[in-house]
């Protein structure tokens, strides 16, 4: 019966073996955007929703109203930490490859949003990521040693072995523990900024999820409360095109962009480029000033690309073409932050190069002290009867004695 | 001592901890301004103010989930789930979240929520007013189940909770909010001034989270429950004669074993109740454990009186509902095995 | 810690002892928003999320563009069907504050929106309605007995006694079984018009919540679906301005409009006046157009008041002002449509008190009638054992010996 | 006869049954272009068009939500969920919809959904790609719960389960996809090439709901299991020597207790083992209904194997897992009793 179906379902612009298409991607030219006041009304801020505000151009330079017009010197600083995100995940990607840890997600082509936007954010700001904030957690304090004890689930690990590699989580660096489960964070930021509220603080909140996951229940709640309260919160979707094998199309970004998606509750959207560190760290500054002000919540979309396979377990061969990177309009965000210094006189390839191989070498030093703590295949090992632990803030006695009882059969071992 | 009903017990509780701890924060649907619509939290907007007690947007998921990024920033937040029947849109959050954000961090982060919600029938709500799905929270670690049976628990465990580290998912059987219920729709309905569990103390006092209680002592037999069916025992135990000593579990989980396996091991026989569909759900569990810890004791197999495995009808809730007759009918199959 | 709180706590514009105040609505003369052809982009339509569509002026005239030119005769009869629907409702009311049904819902102050959709819509089209559409019911082909029936879960109860009061459902007017779960229907709404189009047919699907109900997943999950698919489906909106105690405020209407909520993803939002039959009955056979012609959903929000109590468990005098409904300025839409006929000579005061007086009494003759099948007190009544029966397609054997179980217990009676 | 793994099956069953009835349609997360992050819907798309094998929006409500309306509509879907732990957004439209339409309407509505998703753990996949949360279904009337231990039953069960007008929930246990695992991890894995069971025809044909089967027969001892456990169970019997009968319990609701029962009358002794946490699970609704049933034929408490009542640790998945050593150490215990 479904011959004559007259449903529209989305398409993306290329599959394997289709010559990459971008054209479906409205853009705007560098410097293009106007930049509001703070305080704005909200119905004055659509245009920002539907533009891509952009700083950087083709030829490297910034321009317009958002440029923050920061040092080169703290270009440099990003440069550096954009570089060790991508040396930390190259290096684990390959671990993983060899089997030497169970699982691994790479930020390649998005590393400019975690790292502008920690920039951009205060430390008592509070973080809740998603799985491709890893350069958050690097930007906020977090060692490249203790990330790859998580990853390795050996004795120093953070997690003590109960989670996946990755999820890692930082009370002192203010950024939250990664679910496994999509979006449900964006509430808990959003609940979290109105307790900042509630207790009189300026602290804000931020959160990020990925275009396919805007789809989720948690997302249009967080989006709902923030409205309804005025939350201080910045609300980030990282539209990378792709999740896993299905394009953006699919959560319904088709029709009008996922900066649009809170305009119905009046809340203001930015779609920002998300490759332009730039941009990026003006549109994080602007939103937290809004938020810090009173005046609520900003949902936040970045146009990226996903430079790599969703995670270690897909071949994303198998379902776009293998040079769509190379197409993206949008480009690499490490290689523009780095024309951008080069062309203001503050950077070279040479110095790009070795501060490269500086990355790859912290990397390498950290994994052989991180590998000390033990691997998956030698010790030292976690004890697994920490399993019990902090399931309740005490234990109680099913687990005590379920504990007890993995004690024996281990013991008879 | 005053006399409280259930409603009064509740609200007091929130008052009293309220006032001790201001990182103490109501939200729900109609709970500020209304007071919510089975007034249990009547009048606490007026006395702490609209950013203390918060009237939320119909989305349970986004209570819970907002609660517990409260939580996490250092509020201690007490919400309400309209009926427990809409709690499933939360779901969610409550078991990938709020159950597991402690163990997951290792203790770095935990948000102690306490999610209070009235469940059960009696009430002529239909299949959307009356569930009783604790059995569907027991089987997820991380979290306490808490059903209070009378207006003294209900306050002591209610402090407990909020003042608990652990999230609570707290179910109030709202069909003794207002008195006890012995099964029997057609007697006229009695208050809680003269039940002893209806004196409460104003102030601050807690029922440890994880106790059961010896409701009634007896030696014939035991009878396992918690909210309604407590007094639905009790009743039956008067109405047959048979001397059953009845366990009020009051925490799901946890649960406290002994105090179940020591009345089971002395009077050797067994039988549970709820009012939630039988198939599946937390009465097997007392089953199974009871069965297992006390199985050279036992002289008949352990029955269980439970509501049918139906959606609860509206017409027919006292054919549902397993009262009086169907725990007399219970107690009397237990006593005559063997 | 609160005291120095800076959260935003939504305010209604009036409590009790308050004077109403419903200067926040942002109203349209009648006649003034443009009507746009099927299948202009939907860019273009977003100005319709903005104003308010209205037919009928304040002399009763009907206005401009959107003016659906019906025949007297057609106004005569959606009007019978508004009086039978607000008779029904005055005599259900009373029945449950006797205590001969538990529970009952009126849909005072919004009987235009089921009468003016359900004429619009083919009878081909399924409705998934919530608890304030037994107008739909009622106009598709339900006799008021069997709706008593169902309230006095007698029987002739088409629930068998299942379901409380009001949860009717017509399989044969296609009118889809009511949920006590809010929003849950919105999603089957959407899935059913998928099918609709996956089948190649033009039926489409059209279902309806309040503004409170907009904060439910399920809202969000049914915009997207409908939006990605281009579901052949009409989002109705129902904004009363309450859900229970709370304002529309409170579920993020304050902003922007209800009918904005899906502008995100691309869904055109149509507002209007849903006091005006002839702008609720315009709207719908425009966006039924859209629909059927393959163009996707529409959001239509339909700015009412709630003229009534929430339900019989409440009393909203204890939370908004009591003579607000009077303030209201989109007035009672019986009052208007009535003006209206009146206006254009087809009606008179004296044919309407005929008219009411004709509705109460097949009222009255119809309750005669569904006392005969049973009442909560007196015979005949249903057999209890039906209760285990359509859990399954079969009976299972636990209810086989549960249903056993219960006739033996009967028995001992 | 072919051989085809658990995938392969599933993806058979899905051919068998798209070919046979227009009105079947796929819809869920990356299951038409790319076939599924298990594969289990590879190749659907390619033959039956994107109308029939829908990449749908990440949201397990929406796609159960929209599944439903489809089924009201004439539809047969069969949603998939890409992992059990992502099954929650979903619940309150399972629970509240899907398993009441039938009921509340009289039969007027229903929607004839099979939603199918991978559970279990021994994949490495931490504990949020390895819950088994079957209890939490079978307590809910209105759906029928099913979970296959081998690729035969997976596809007649898949089968049966599309073609069914109730709606069910379809549990694959996905450590067993590729080949049966008798729980010891250290072993290279083994193909259900040469086991029974992964003989499956490729045309049509049903494994009826609601059937348990023996997978192994003895006399000294019921061990009643599903899902991947069997094996290890099976495994266990042959380790410890103990002649066991091993019921796999295929539906979980509704229950073929009959089977179950008469197992234990004959052997006298029972353990229960799933991969699921203990407390509250189904196993206690298996404890429950044999020590009723089989009371005086018991010679030994019924035991439960089990998981730990805690998430489902990354690191520590085998000490977590039931695995042979455990089941071994159960099974001992309940032969020791007495
Ligand atoms: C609730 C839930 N459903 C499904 C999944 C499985 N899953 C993990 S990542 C992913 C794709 C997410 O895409 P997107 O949100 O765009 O983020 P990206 O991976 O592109 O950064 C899916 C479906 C999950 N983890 N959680
Ligand atoms: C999931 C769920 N949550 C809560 C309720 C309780 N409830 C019933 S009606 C209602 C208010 C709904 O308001 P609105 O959507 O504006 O509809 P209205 O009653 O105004 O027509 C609430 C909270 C429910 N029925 N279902
Ligand atoms: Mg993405
Ligand atoms: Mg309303």
């Amino acid at each position: 019966m479904i011959e004559k179906s007259r449903l529209k379902i989305p398409q993306p612009y290329a599959r394997p073996g289709d010559e990459p298409d971008f054209s479906y991607l409205e853009l705007s030219p560098a410097g293009e955007i106007d930049k509001p006041q703070i305080g704005a009304r909200t119905r004055d801020l659509e245009y920002l929703a539907n533009g891509l505000v952009r700083v950087l151009d083709d030829d490297h330079e910034a321009q317009g109203p958002w440029n923050p017009d920061l040092d080169p010197e703290k270009l440099q600083v990003a440069l550096r930490w954009m570089l060790l995100n991508r040396a930390f995940d190259d290096r684990m990607w390959q671990i993983q490859r060899q089997g030497r840890i169970s699982f691994y997600m790479q930020a390649r082509g998005e590393e400019a949003i975690s790292i502008a936007q920690g920039m951009a954010l205060r430390s008592g700001d509070m973080c809740f990521p998603s799985y491709r904030n890893q350069g958050l957690y690097m930007y906020r304090g977090m060692t490249l040693v203790d990330m790859m004890c998580q990853c390795l689930s050996n004795t120093r690990d953070m997690c003590q072995g109960r989670q996946l590699p990755i999820m890692y989580h930082s009370k002192e660096g203010n950024v939250f523990s990664i679910s496994g489960n999509l979006a449900t964070q964006y509430p808990h930021a959003v609940g979290w900024a109105m307790a900042s509220a509630l207790k009189g603080e300026d602290h804000i909140a931020a959160s990020w999820l990925g275009d396919g996951s805007t789809a989720e229940a948690d997302f249009y709640h967080a989006l709902t409360f923030a409205a309804v309260y005025q939350a201080p919160v910045i609300l980030n979707v990282v539209n990378n095109q792709w999740a896993i094998s299905t394009f953006q199309g699919t959560a319904g970004g088709e029709r009008r962009p996922f900066a649009a998606r809170g305009l119905g509750l009046g809340i203001p959207g930015l779609r920002v480029d998300g490759n332009d560190f730039l941009a990026i760290y003006a549109a994080t500054l602007w939103a937290a000033d809004h938020a810090r002000r009173g005046h609520g919540p900003t949902l936040i979309e970045h146009v990226t690309y996903r430079g790599g396979a969703h995670s270690t377990s897909d071949d994303p061969s198998k379902y776009r073409p293998k040079d769509e990177w190379d197409a993206f309009p949008l480009g690499d965000p490490v290689e523009r932050l780095k024309g951008h210094l080069i062309k203001i006189g503050a950077w070279s390839e040479k110095k790009h190069e070795k501060l490269w191989d500086e990355c790859v070498e912290e990397v390498t030093a950290a994994w052989k002290e991180a590998q000390q703590y033990g691997t998956m295949t030698e010790g030292p090992f976690l004890d697994p009867v920490t399993m019990f632990e902090d399931v309740y803030a005490e234990m109680p006695k099913n687990l005590e004695s379920q504990r007890r009882r993995l004690l024996e059969i281990l013991g008879e071992e | 001592m005053p006399k409280m009903n259930m409603i009064e017990a509740i609200r007091s509780a929130h008052d009293v901890m309220m006032e001790r701890d201001s990182s103490v924060v109501v939200l729900g649907e109609d709970v500020g301004y209304f007071g919510g619509v089975f007034r249990c939290t009547d009048g606490l907007q007026r006395k702490y103010g609209e950013h203390r007690v918060i009237d939320a947007p119909i989305a349970e998921g986004g209570i819970i989930g907002a609660a517990i990024g409260m939580g996490v920033n250092g509020l201690r937040p007490v919400a309400e789930i309209q009926f427990a029947d809409y709690i499933y849109p939360g779901f969610d959050q409550i078991v990938s979240e709020l159950a597991r954000l402690r163990y997951r961090s290792c203790g770095e982060f935990f948000s102690p929520v306490t999610i209070r919600t009235p469940c059960g029938g009696g009430i002529r709500g239909g299949q959307t007013h009356s569930q009783s799905p604790e059995g569907i929270f027991t089987h997820v670690s991380g979290i306490k189940t808490v059903m209070p049976s009378n207006p003294y628990d209900a306050k002591g465990l209610l402090i407990a909770a909020i003042e608990s580290d652990d999230p609570v998912v707290f179910f109030e059987p709202k069909r003794i909010y207002n008195g006890p219920f012995d099964g029997d729709p057609d007697k006229p309905g009695v208050s809680w001034a003269n039940h002893p569990k209806g004196e409460v103390p104003e102030g601050y006092y807690t029922v440890p989270l994880g106790t059961a209680e010896v409701a009634l002592e007896g030696e014939e037999l035991t009878i396992v429950t918690y909210g309604t069916l407590v007094h639905v025992a009790i009743a039956a135990a008067a109405e047959t004669g048979v001397d059953a000593e009845v366990i009020d579990v009051r925490t799901m989980a946890p649960l406290d074993v002994k105090t179940l396996t020591d009345s089971v091991m002395k009077t050797g026989r067994c039988l549970i109740a709820h009012e939630a569909t039988r198939f599946g759900g937390y009465g097997a569990e007392l089953a199974a454990t009871i069965q297992k810890d006390c199985f050279y004791h036992l002289e008949a197999p352990i029955r269980r009186v439970a509501g049918w495995d139906t959606p609860y009808p509206h017409a027919f809730e006292w054919q549902y509902f397993p009262g009086l007759k169907r725990m007399c009918a219970g107690i009397q199959r237990v006593m005559e095995a063997e």
